[in-house]
């Protein structure tokens, strides 16, 4: 065991994936240096055969991600901002998600895409999306959003090893988090979800950063009697609905916490599909908490405007459990 | 070039000839569900092109790439239970004219969106490279596909890193109904030019000129001695897609249709065969019998076929893992 | 009033749009046929200084007219199918829906982006999405999305005129709706829904094509003593809660009928926002029909079990009608 | 060219240098959220050639903005503030560094997306072409955008529509921590010529002759001749983003820096107005004093402005209707 910041835990990951396969490169803008850390080094170790920087032509190696993997590699692919997806938003959901299935099953897409995400300081509109809502939509590729460097080398481990394309978002807001993880490579398999608090009144269900907000609110509410269960999904595609639905059959009650905007985003996923599956057990109206549906300011306090903060989840909590409304009871 | 080989080019061409006017009449009798597009006057880029290829080079082809496909080597029988949506079509059903794939003979799709290929192709390239193969990737893409910025990420990135990838552009004089010049600035095989790619272009409708001009081509790629552009001069004999007719009024004159007729790469080479290489006029029309049966018994085959049961559909989205 | 096709009645308003305003022009592949039918006719009349066929350069055109809706003009963008938005979703997400809100409001842009939408019959994975929700999601979009002639000439008056940016998706599955509307233009403002049948015992919010599936249904059930009321939001963004809302506090039972995929889509969205707004009245478990979260497949029989049938949608009212599980009731 | 001519560009120079130098030190003291890119040493480019346009003349941005805006009119007050994320920025703090924007004097703006400004410019063109003015727009882009798509689809449609655009790329010679020539095939300015497009490079430390190369084009594009593509050969003296250093180590040499800071657009035009122009030290000197008087002032402002409040993040998504 060793400490490991959040993108250095990713950074051990590929670095033994890369080892074990011959076959995993990386391509990407400065990957030599890594704008935020998740390549560094590995050029001295792999080489630039391996190591390839690209110049600033998303498509171009998007795309060749497509090519590539078809043609026998397993390219690990540096997006750098999430934003930058749509740039390259065709290769991404026209082929890299639908090649599969339109041979009918044929090939394999090992391919990992893989970007910082989410607003990390003022980075404004254009460097702050948290697309992960969209791409969960877009059917045939897999989506993981870890929150601990623990989960977040487990999940990298199993995104390279998976055939299929699995976009790797790192949430910007988690670089400086920094947490004892083993040094040996380990899988954390996707589409498990992980319970990163145990309660029995109210099940958060909190993404990315989020878990940690929710955690501390959850450690809050305690001294008020409120027993909050945080379950963290780590990933989207595959969801971990066993996990969810469990947590809400036992708690009756459901906050969801989702760093993106409301319209169509997770949130709503999780309410309409818990809604489904475990309706007769909700005792009260669920909540989420999400961003307003605008771009992402530039300026600090209409950024701290856009974020959930720990303040709107707490009240998200209490209205959920205070006011025990029944549904129908109008 | 031994009359082998010279037959090998002429089949494929009769081949690809005869499905397209045979999916051509389904399509009219309303069997083909979809979108189809056919590459009738086209068939000496592809069969030149792909005659110089091995079963492990790569191809990426287009929204037309019947063509393409045959000139690979894909099976008429398949392809034609892929374009009526059956069972044992080339993808179960599931991708239909515009998205028929074969990895096992390198064929890594026909593609629906324009330009769509370009960037895959590339990355064709790149696995070949990294992996240290010899292997080369040919990347078929419509004159319309050149104004799309893929052309120009993938041939600046090809040529820095010199990948083993041939562009080839088919400039079948249009984009849907509009004639490419109109809207194309200049001459697209020039568009390589500035980033030190090889370019050049052919006449498409000469079935050897092709395979010369991409055989060098080819072989400079295996080499180690990067990409190629390659913009081969030829027209598409019929429309843009069946049953347009019903919605476009027309859109060239006969005049130019016949024109281009005239240069029929198929007749043109047939000639030459006779002329040429003392082949009898029997032996050739004994190949066209043969290809027309195989063509008729691909629609047997095809029609013979179950559809996909409809929870089929759920299937393939995701490989297993740890398969 | 004369019969009019679905597309028909878009051209009708497009073109009466360039008759009252000069700045409207039109860009796209071949709009002077118009693959639809949207744009057909407008070059006699308009010439080809406002009818502009371009190259297959979608991310110049789109983006193009994110340039000219700044310098002055009011693009049509005639994107074609809506799967090629991916080509160009950097112009459409980081720009076009991004630079009013980035400016502090300084700049308007009316631009009106048009595609053909939805499976229209083994058109296959790369022509048949509908990315509504996707759009939705994206923030500084207006999203409309009619279901019948009248509706669309009425939305499309209403979108060209709009000084911001909206995706118009005309769901190709109605080109061949036809029905008498008003020759004279006529403006149907975006964000008001439509109640397309009223009804007393269950809400359907049923979108483009499916409206008319939901009314057939309605029909149906109408003889079972099943009251449907049919509710179509026509726009999307702004969506329509007010309607939405006021017919499931009137009914107490809520279908969602969503042509396109079910992961962080607009059904889950209705869902998740009608409980926001009206737990108290939802008598039963809320549902919603949907794609499976699949690409679109070729075979017609592969198509046909991708989309939402009429017995799909009557199953799902059955479901909500016949068993008035509770909230809350486990 | 008149003595008023050249101390305006001077004037203008200075101005951006200054702006510069002083965005660096309240970055250092960490004053300035966000990314902060400068321009520093590549003042002659934007200078030179916003030097030639009208107010009513557009153009785009990158995310190296802060020169241009300059150049094209922009106040250092209300830049300096949106920098700060104040209510009295130009985007009222929605903005920021690269998202500065004044419509009113025809800035569409700063561009956080590399290659991002390129569709929007060409979009600006068209608006000048189908309502018959006679404006010009020119679209700034780096030398790593020139590896982006749009750029061959922009040279395209504005040479077939003879779009009144003047492409003009900063070869500073680097893309973020890498040399461009590492991945960049050919020369940038020739990429224009396959599309027929008027071709050429530029000193871009001479702001002179940026004028008056620039000054070509946009009489050409005024005339209605057609886009340019113009690559300025200039340098970037500072480091890609400010605060780099903490996260990446050196990636370029002493040397190298010093070679370019010996041919610093500034101190060579200012040489060059005192020996050539005959104007005194004491004069340059003067307007440097006011132009670091207007920055210290700026800062002044921008800090003295309120934040927005926080509700104003829901303003300004869209217009209202009927507005
Ligand atoms: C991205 C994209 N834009 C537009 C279309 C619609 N479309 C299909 S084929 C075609 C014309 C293609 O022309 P070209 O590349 O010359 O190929 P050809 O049909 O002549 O073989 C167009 C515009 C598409 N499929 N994908
Ligand atoms: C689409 C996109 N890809 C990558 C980036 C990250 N990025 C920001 S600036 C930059 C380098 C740009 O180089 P160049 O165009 O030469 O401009 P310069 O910084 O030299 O002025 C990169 C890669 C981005 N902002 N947008
Ligand atoms: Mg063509
Ligand atoms: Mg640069």
């Amino acid at each position: 065991m060793a400490r490991a910041y959040f993108m250095a835990a990713m950074n051990q990951a590929l670095r033994a994936a890369m080892e074990e396969d011959e076959t995993v490169i990386v391509m990407g803008e400065d990957v030599d240096r890594g704008v935020f850390g998740v390549t560094r080094g590995l050029i001295d170790t792999f080489g630039a055969n391996r190591i390839r920087k690209t110049p600033i032509s998303e498509a171009a190696f998007v795309g060749g991600a497509v090519g590539a993997a078809a043609a026998g590699l397993k390219p690990f692919a540096h997006v750098m901002f999430s934003s930058f997806f749509y740039v390259a938003m065709d290769q991404v959901a026209n082929q890299a998600a639908r090649l599969r299935y339109m041979s009918g099953g044929q090939v394999e897409l090992p391919i990992v895409y893989f970007a910082g995400t989410g607003p990390s300081g003022s980075a404004a509109a254009q460097h702050s999306e948290n697309p992960h809502s969209i791409l969960m939509h877009t059917a045939g590729l897999k989506v993981v959003m870890p929150s601990t460097p623990y989960d977040a080398k487990g999940l990298m481990m199993a995104a390279i090893r998976d055939p299929n394309p699995v976009v790797y978002l790192a949430d910007l807001r988690l670089s400086r988090r920094r947490e004892s993880i083993p040094e040996d490579p380990y899988e954390i398999p996707l589409g498990v979800a992980d319970v990163k608090r145990q309660g029995e009144d109210v099940t958060v269900v909190a993404l990315a950063s989020l878990v940690h907000v929710a955690v501390d609110v959850a450690g809050k509410l305690e001294s008020d009697g409120v027993s909050v269960e945080v379950v963290d999904p780590r990933s989207l595609v595959p969801l971990d609905w066993d996990t969810i639905v469990a947590s809400v059959r036992k708690t009756g009650r459901l906050v969801v916490a989702d760093p993106a905007r409301r319209l169509c985003g997770l949130a709503a996923e999780v309410i309409a599909g818990v809604s489904e599956r475990a309706w007769d057990s909700l005792h009260s109206r669920p909540c989420r908490v999400t961003w307003p549906d605008i771009p992402v300011p530039f300026s600090p306090v209409l950024e701290g405007r856009l974020d959930v903060g720990a303040d709107d989840l707490e009240q998200a909590i209490r209205t959920t459990m205070g006011s025990p409304v029944v549904a129908g009871s109008a | 070039m031994s009359p082998d080989t010279l037959l090998r080019l002429y089949r494929r061409m009769v081949r690809i000839r005869i499905f397209e006017e045979k999916v051509q009449e389904l399509h009219r009798l309303g069997k083909l569900p979809g979108f189809v597009h056919v590459y009738v006057g086209e068939e000496a880029v592809a069969v030149g092109a792909c005659s110089v290829l091995r079963d492990t080079d790569h191809i990426t082809s287009t929204h037309r790439g019947h063509g393409h496909c045959i000139a690979k080597g894909a099976d008429v029988a398949p392809m034609m239970a892929e374009l009526f949506g059956r069972a044992d079509g080339y993808c179960r059903g599931k991708g239909g004219s515009m998205h028929i794939i074969d990895t096992s003979l390198g064929i890594l799709g026909a593609n629906g969106i324009v330009g769509g290929g370009i960037p895959m192709a590339t990355g064709s390239g790149i696995a070949d490279e990294v992996l240290g193969r010899d292997g080369v990737t040919v990347c078929f893409f419509g004159d319309g596909a050149a104004n799309q910025g893929v052309l120009l990420e993938a041939l600046n990135l090809a040529a820095i890193w010199k990948l083993p990838v041939v562009y080839l552009c088919e400039s079948n004089q249009y984009m849907e109904f509009t004639p490419t010049t109109d809207l194309t600035a200049g001459r697209i095989f020039r568009r390589g030019e500035p980033f030190g790619v090889a370019s050049m272009e052919v006449d498409g409708n000469d079935v050897l000129e092709v395979r010369r001009v991409v055989g060098e081509a080819v072989d400079r790629a295996r080499r180690g001695e990067g990409p190629t552009l390659i913009e081969a001069i030829t027209y598409r004999l019929s429309g843009h897609s069946e049953g347009e007719s019903a919605f476009v009024s027309a859109y060239r004159t006969e005049e130019e249709v016949d024109s281009w007729k005239a240069r029929d790469p198929i007749t043109r080479f047939r000639d030459l065969l006779q002329t040429g290489a003392g082949i009898s006029a029997a032996r050739l029309d004994s190949i066209d019998a043969e290809e027309q049966e195989a063509v008729n018994e691909a629609v047997v085959f095809a029609e013979s076929s179950p559809f996909p049961s409809p929870d089929e559909a759920l299937d393939h989205v995701f490989a297993p893992a740890g398969g």
